[in-house]
């Protein structure tokens, strides 16, 4: 490529990259006896503009695993394609579920080596065989650390008092969704770049259920008001 | 480059036994270019006491003549010469007074003062820009080759040197020094302050 | 709550308004002082043990000099990193010149060796100040001195690194005679007896020690004779 | 097989008219010919055992070495061409960092036994390579519990109880067959190795015996058999084969 | 002489982030932090606003340079009669956030080394896998030879400076200790490749804190009760002193007997002076 | 333009950790074709800024002319970093065979090291072609070199003075791959004094005393005026039976030759009222 060609290219990455629509963020994963519940709120801003209102950051892996995203949509989307791809050739190799460890891994491989490049803050979390539910931090720059519960993206800031004070070791499924759902609304109360629903996983051995709870029966917290219930206005 | 280096400059004060001497060297130039070889940057205050300037040459000229002026005025009210050491203090006021900005030079006083047992005493101290004053009673240095100075004068000197041993000993330092620096040397002058006279002399030095 | 730090260089952690970020240079200046004088028949080469960075003092013994053979040395300030490399990298090419030529590299080669080294590193240079001494084919004290990127030049003395403003007036002012370019040819060398030329050393990192804050701790002398290399020790201020 | 090849067994390429690949056979036959080896899957653990036949008084105590950790958790015994073996273990060894660094997690032991195997199959495919004289014996102990796997010259690889492969390999596999390797524990399987070893040897000239294990014992680790263990186990079996010795008479 | 500014980051240590330089230099351009929080900044990222950001002059993603995210502080360590003592603390900090307090940033290389780290954690994640391939191939070899603590450093040694050259370090400051031919080793290598060894050695923070300490109370004859009484107390300045630090630490040993390297453990801290209720009274006009 | 480094996910079977610690001290030649490059975006800027950090030794005045006669060159010796004077003894000609001259200017280590390579390559040239390399040739030579270099932070201002079978030649060479012949020239800080001394006393048809006279005294009055040159004058002559050094000449003692009073100087002394 020419200089001038070069230097075209550049300024024109540079343009995308500044206008790259990102996810100002609150995602949690806590593990409980017997599995994981992943929770995340849905705002994608650019700006101070809401690119998408519902959007879905947690995102399937495998059959147990997921992961939640937090950073640069496009990077995360991309990134968690490619950690897909990989698991699944590798689960058809291995003949079994492939563990959350191996998942986690891979997403810290790509993180790590393409670190200058990528915006990406991630949790891998979910349930095998070995380990049961377990829960991967990887967040940017690429440590890999296993936590017992995790907390991302600019929501998080607002939350961590909270969580560390409610989280227990040995709750049952139910209280830790619960637990996940309640930290969410209290980031989104707070943080002007979470809001939207609230989504939860949760996985199990037996498998992953999701929960959407739409924006107007988010709990409601200090300060806010409760919506009118909706109403179609028709005009006579 | 920086403002300090913008004429160049070499000056040296030592204190000896009784005596005092304050060199300097002479060259005057901009930046890399020698304009003058006869530019003194050592200004007499009174018989006792002489001020050296190094920095930017302008604001070198401004200054001592702000000097000279007070210490017209000091003599006019008290009818006596100042002693160094006040008017050591009288300079470092009148530096911090352009405390945001600055004169870009550093002074060198040397001087001899009459102490209580009657013999005069070498009085030395140097400044920064602003005025913080640094005693010594060894040797000050000040100029855009201070290292070189002040590494040739902390191996050479000694404590009560007399007269001629203390000038050949600042003209050893100052020949020796300005040789290591691009912007100052072409020859200097060094003079010794004893009680009862001021010896001049002028160096010759390397003229490049 | 956080404290702002008047400082002009960006410092991480001093918070204050605007956020920094840490920056990283490849280059760290570890300062530290050598000095070479030449004799007749001797050489002597000094250099301080202390290894710093900023206001730090890493450690109190690190020795800047490393022998290549038993006439040859070679002493090295500034970048630790960079020093050690190229001192390894010589020592490698000076073990394979001598299974190649079954003798030591004279010190003329060795000198030639050096600035071709470190001129390979032309366009992301050594960040260090290097002496090469020792004793000619003819039996004569010998110092080489260095710019970073591998100019160099034959002298009887020299003084590189931290305390090189501090020191090298004062060897000049000992030692300096006529210069070798003079014609007709003038000797260009003062021959000062070993013994006295060990004092000068002495005496001149004990004043560099006074000034200089990368200088200090345990300055290490090697005595080149045609009987080998002596080492001497002598204490400086652990300030 | 027939020892001409009626010109059929000059490449790897080419196969005979009646289905058979002439230099893979001979491969076969360069393992079949070398010293017995012996693995045993024990319920705690894998034991490798090796026959390895003194070919010189000046040879040096446990010079020839023929079992290999590729990893921590699995080793290779080679049987046949040594050599040749050797090509294979590197293979192995990178093979098991390369799974390591890249998910993080050891390989297991079917996944290391299909990359060895498709790594030997490689030489039996283009006219310019030359199969391995070698196989394999891949002792693992990963989350499935212990595991033996063999990878012969073809590149096949099967999964085994216990196995034999060598010159002794028809006797060593009827012995193996009456063991109940379920209830054995490695301790004994090394015991049982020695002794089937002493049995199949033939030739007038002293063997040495090399075993490895993957077991509790060792840490989980592939190891070599303690010493003292060895000695334990050569003396019972000599034992036990002067006994049957004098049975016989 | 005036001393040159200080040319190293105080969180990383030795060889370590020259801002001068680095601030004039295109090597050193640096990510401006993006408006998200995602970015560790000084702390408080979620409440300020960043005017570098604002005013960001576009950024350029293919430059080699890069941030610490993950970082730990302060390694300690010392020799004593029989043998090499590390300790840190267990936080992995994001930014100011203290986000993971069980992080072992003290970790055991082979049966005679020992590696600690402060700096970028990902990237010690990433020596620690190539560390452990080097002695997984000293185990394959199975011919009872390990790596020495002293081969081990200089491996290191020439990692960083590697990736140094490349423009693209390694954001550590390692400490490597270990016993070698039956007397101790401590060796450290910094993010640029510096490296010395030392009877007593700090990262980071440590290396203003603790480094005092133990140049007047150390020597290389001391016993392990005393050398661990040493490094506690040099543990605890640091849990005072340095705002990246928690009371959760990790001590290693290397002896000839082999290593260990202990459960987290905390220490007894005073805060009970009876001046500190309220330190104003003696000092009218104080806060 | 960057891509996402993939490279982790290929299963190709290596070894991180050996492969890391590669000889990097065996690997590297001293061939003058392999200078190992930073990898930063901006070549440019990296090299000025390691360069100010650095500090390389630089400062010169140094002239060349033709006459009649031959060729003269005249340099000074000193070498400045910054404003420390680092040697008063550099040795400015570069004599690259009997016949070749080069002259330093810019920065010390470039000049030297490529000057050398410089003589290298006219040895060879004579091996090949069993006679001497033309000073245009050498000349030419050189500043490919300097030309291939272009833009990567070089500095060097040099002038190849010879004489072939052609006649005595002169030409001068920089980093930027400029080449030019000419009858007189100066090179370095201090050039433009030189010159008016130089182009003041040059005539074509001198004696030879006066002309390296004129070599030497306008060398003096560069070191003079210009802060970073000084040191030694030496004065080379070049005929056709190749280059003598025919001056070597202390600064120090030169001033006080021509100006044995201090007032005589212009720059001395107050003017007469």
């Amino acid at each position: 490529m020419n200089g001038e060609m070069r230097h075209h290219a550049e300024a024109l990455e540079q343009e995308l990259k500044q206008g790259e629509i990102s996810l100002g963020t609150t995602i949690i994963a806590a593990s409980f006896e017997g599995g994981v519940v992943l929770g995340a709120d849905s705002r994608t801003s650019n700006g101070n503009y809401v690119a998408n209102r519902v959007t879905d950051k947690l995102t399937q892996l495998t059959d147990r695993v997921f992961v939640c995203r937090s950073g640069s949509a496009a990077d995360t989307q991309n990134l968690s394609m490619y950690v897909q791809h990989f698991l699944h050739q590798h689960s058809m190799e291995l003949d079994t579920f492939v563990s959350v460890k191996t998942a986690a891994r891979l997403a810290t491989q790509l993180t790590y080596q393409n670190k200058n490049m990528l915006q990406a803050g991630l949790i891998v979390a979910g349930w095998d065989q070995e380990e049961g539910g377990s829960v991967y931090a990887v967040p940017l720059g690429g440590t890999l650390v296993k936590v017992p519960f995790s907390l991302g993206g600019s929501g998080s800031a607002y939350i961590y008092g909270w969580c560390d004070k409610n989280w227990r070791p040995s709750m049952t499924a139910d209280d830790c969704r619960r637990f996940v759902h309640t930290a969410v609304s209290h980031a989104m109360a707070r943080d002007g770049s979470s809001g939207g629903c609230i989504r939860t996983v949760t996985i199990t051995k037996d498998g992953c259920k999701r929960t959407f709870t739409p924006g107007s029966e988010v709990p409601l917290h200090h300060g806010e008001l409760q919506g009118a219930a909706r109403t179609m206005q028709v005009s006579a | 480059m920086s403002i300090f280096e913008y004429n160049g400059a070499a000056i040296i004060a030592m204190a000896g036994k009784n005596c005092v001497a304050i060199g300097s060297d002479l060259r005057f130039g901009v930046q890399f270019q020698t304009l003058a070889t006869d530019y003194q940057k050592i200004y007499k205050i009174h018989d006792h006491l002489y001020l050296g300037l190094a920095g930017l040459g302008t604001d070198a000229q401004t200054l001592s003549q702000r000097f000279v002026f007070k210490h017209n005025l000091y003599k006019l009210r008290e009818e006596r010469n100042i002693k160094p050491s006040t008017f050591g203090e009288m300079v470092s006021s009148t530096l911090y007074e352009k405390r945001f900005g600055p004169y870009f030079c550093s002074p060198v006083i040397a001087g001899l003062e009459e102490a209580k047992d009657g013999t005069w005493q070498p009085y030395l101290c140097g400044m920064d820009t602003i005025g913080a004053i640094e005693k010594a009673h060894d040797f000050m240095v000040a100029g855009t080759a201070p290292d070189s100075l002040s590494g040739m004068c902390e191996s050479t000197w000694k404590p009560d040197m007399e007269p001629d041993e203390l000038f050949e000993t600042l003209s050893q330092c100052l020949l020796s020094g300005v040789d290591r620096d691009a912007l100052s040397g072409w020859g200097g002058i060094v003079n010794v302050i004893t009680k009862d006279q001021v010896i001049t002399r002028t160096l010759k030095g390397r003229m490049d | 709550m956080t404290i702002i730090v008047p400082s002009g260089t960006g410092n991480v952690y001093a918070g204050s308004g605007t956020i920094q970020h840490p920056s990283w240079s490849p280059y760290d200046e570890n300062g530290g002082t050598c000095v070479a004088v030449s004799g007749n028949d001797y050489c002597v080469v000094a250099s301080s043990n202390r290894l710093s960075t900023g206001f730090s003092i890493l450690t109190r013994d690190e020795s800047k000099i490393i022998k290549m053979s038993h006439k040859c040395v070679i002493a090295t300030a500034n970048c630790q990193a960079d020093r050690k490399t190229l001192q390894k990298t010589l020592q490698t090419r000076h073990i394979m010149y001598m299974h190649n030529h079954g003798k030591p590299m004279s010190v003329a080669a060795m000198a030639q060796l050096v600035s071709n080294t470190l001129y390979y590193k032309r366009f992301f240079p050594y960040y260090t100040y290097n002496l090469v001494c020792g004793l000619d084919e003819e039996g004569k004290g010998a110092v080489y001195t260095y710019d970073p990127v591998g100019s160099y030049e034959r002298t009887g003395y020299s003084c590189e690194g931290t305390g090189k403003d501090l020191i090298q007036p004062v060897l000049d002012n000992q030692l300096k005679a006529s210069s070798p370019l003079v014609l007709p040819a003038e000797n260009w060398m003062t021959a000062l007896p070993m013994d006295d030329a060990v004092d000068l050393v002495k005496d001149a990192f004990v004043s560099a020690g006074e000034r200089d804050i990368y200088t200090g701790d345990v300055v290490e002398l090697l005595i080149i004779t045609k009987d080998g290399v002596r080492t001497e020790h002598l204490d400086l201020k652990k300030d | 097989m027939s020892g001409i090849g009626t010109g059929y067994d000059l490449s790897v390429s080419t196969f005979s008219p009646d289905g058979r690949v002439f230099q893979t056979d001979y491969a076969q036959k360069a393992v079949d010919i070398g010293g017995t080896v012996i693995g045993l899957r024990c319920n705690d653990g894998v034991v490798l055992g090796c026959e390895k036949t003194v070919v010189s008084k000046m040879l040096e105590e446990g010079s020839n070495k023929r079992t290999f950790a590729v990893d921590r958790h699995a080793g290779l015994a080679i049987a046949g061409l040594s050599a040749d073996g050797r090509q294979v273990v590197n293979r192995a060894k990178s093979e098991a960092s390369n799974y390591l660094s890249f998910y993080g997690d050891k390989i297991p032991g079917h996944l290391l036994s299909e990359r060895i195997a498709s790594f030997v199959h490689v030489f039996n495919l283009y006219w310019y390579a030359r199969p391995f004289g070698t196989s394999v014996m891949l002792a693992t102990m990963d989350r499935a519990g212990p595991q033996l796997y063999v990878i012969d010259p073809s590149g096949t690889a099967y999964r085994y109880f216990g196995a034999a492969v060598g010159k002794g390999r028809q006797g060593a596999r009827t012995t193996i067959e009456r063991l109940k390797l379920e209830q054995l524990s490695c301790a004994d399987g090394v015991k049982e190795i020695a002794k089937i070893l002493h049995q199949v040897h033939e030739e007038e000239k002293p063997f040495e015996l090399e075993l490895s294990w993957i077991c509790e014992a060792s840490g989980n680790e592939f190891r070599r058999v303690p010493a003292d263990v060895v000695a334990e186990a050569d003396r019972l079996a000599k034992a036990a084969l002067d006994e049957s010795d004098m049975d016989d008479d | 002489m005036l001393a040159r500014p200080p040319s190293h980051s105080p969180a990383l240590g030795p060889g370590c982030a020259g801002p001068p330089l680095a601030e004039a230099s295109s090597v050193s351009i640096q990510y401006p932090a993006q408006p998200t929080a995602q970015v560790p900044t000084c702390g408080a990222a979620s409440f300020l606003v960043d005017h570098n950001a604002v005013n960001a002059p576009g950024r350029d993603p293919s430059q080699h340079t890069q941030m610490p995210y993950v970082t730990g502080s302060s390694v300690l360590a010392l020799t004593f009669k029989d043998g090499v003592m590390l300790a840190s603390d267990t936080l992995g900090s994001y930014g100011s956030t203290k986000r993971y307090k069980s992080f072992e940033r003290i970790r055991k290389v082979n049966d005679r080394t020992v590696l600690g780290a402060s700096g970028e954690l990902s990237d010690f994640q990433y020596i620690m896998n190539l560390l452990d391939e080097l002695t997984t191939d000293d185990f394959c070899e199975d011919d009872g030879g390990m790596l020495s603590p002293r081969e081990i450093w200089s491996y290191l040694c020439r990692v960083l400076y590697n990736r140094r050259n490349k423009q693209d370090p390694l954001w550590n400051s390692l400490v490597i200790g270990g016993i070698e031919h039956g007397k101790p080793f401590l060796g450290t290598v910094g993010m640029i490749g510096t490296h010395y060894t030392d009877d007593h050695i700090a990262t980071g923070f440590g290396n203003m804190l603790a480094r005092p300490l133990f140049r007047e109370k150390h020597s290389p004859d001391m016993s392990e009760a005393d050398a661990e009484a040493l490094i506690h107390e040099a543990l605890k300045v640091c849990y005072y002193r340095d705002k990246q630090s928690i009371n959760k630490f990790q001590l290693a040993k290397i002896t000839e007997a082999g290593v260990s390297v202990s459960e987290p453990f905390a220490l007894p801290t005073r805060w009970d002076y009876k001046h500190f209720e309220n330190p104003s009274a003696n000092a009218v006009g104080t806060w | 333009m960057d891509r996402m480094d993939l490279s982790c996910l290929e299963s190709a079977p290596r070894s991180r950790a050996a492969e890391l610690c590669p000889a990097d001290l065996m690997s590297q030649s001293v061939s003058g074709s392999s200078f190992p490059l930073p990898q930063v975006q901006d070549m440019d800027a990296f090299q000025r800024d390691a360069m100010a950090y650095i500090k390389p030794n630089h400062g010169t005045t140094t002239l060349g002319f033709i006459f009649e006669h031959g060729v003269i060159v005249a340099v000074d010796s000193r070498a400045s970093s910054g404003t420390y004077i680092s040697s008063q003894t550099v040795k400015k000609v570069i004599e690259i065979n009997p016949f070749l001259l080069g002259t330093m200017a810019g920065g010390a280590a470039d000049c030297q090291f490529w000057q050398r390579n410089l003589g290298m390559r006219c040895r060879l040239y004579e091996l090949n072609n069993n006679r001497r390399i033309s000073v245009r040739a050498a000349s030419k030579l050189l500043a490919n070199t300097m030309f291939s270099y272009k833009g990567m932070g070089l500095s060097m201002g040099t002038m190849i003075a010879g004489y072939d079978p052609t006649g005595p030649a002169l030409w001068y060479v920089d980093s930027d791959g400029q080449r030019t012949s000419g009858k007189v020239f100066s090179v370095g800080s201090g050039s433009l004094y030189a010159y008016g001394v130089l182009d003041n006393g040059y005539k074509w048809d001198m004696a030879v005393e006066d002309a390296i006279e004129l070599g030497q005294r306008s060398i003096y009055h560069a070191t003079f005026r210009d802060a970073v040159s000084g040191g030694t004058v030496s004065v080379y002559h070049v005929t056709k039976d190749g280059w003598t050094k025919v001056r070597g000449v202390d600064v120090g003692q030169l001033h006080y030759k021509y100006y044995p009073e201090c007032d005589l100087h212009p720059c001395h002394g107050k003017p007469p009222i």
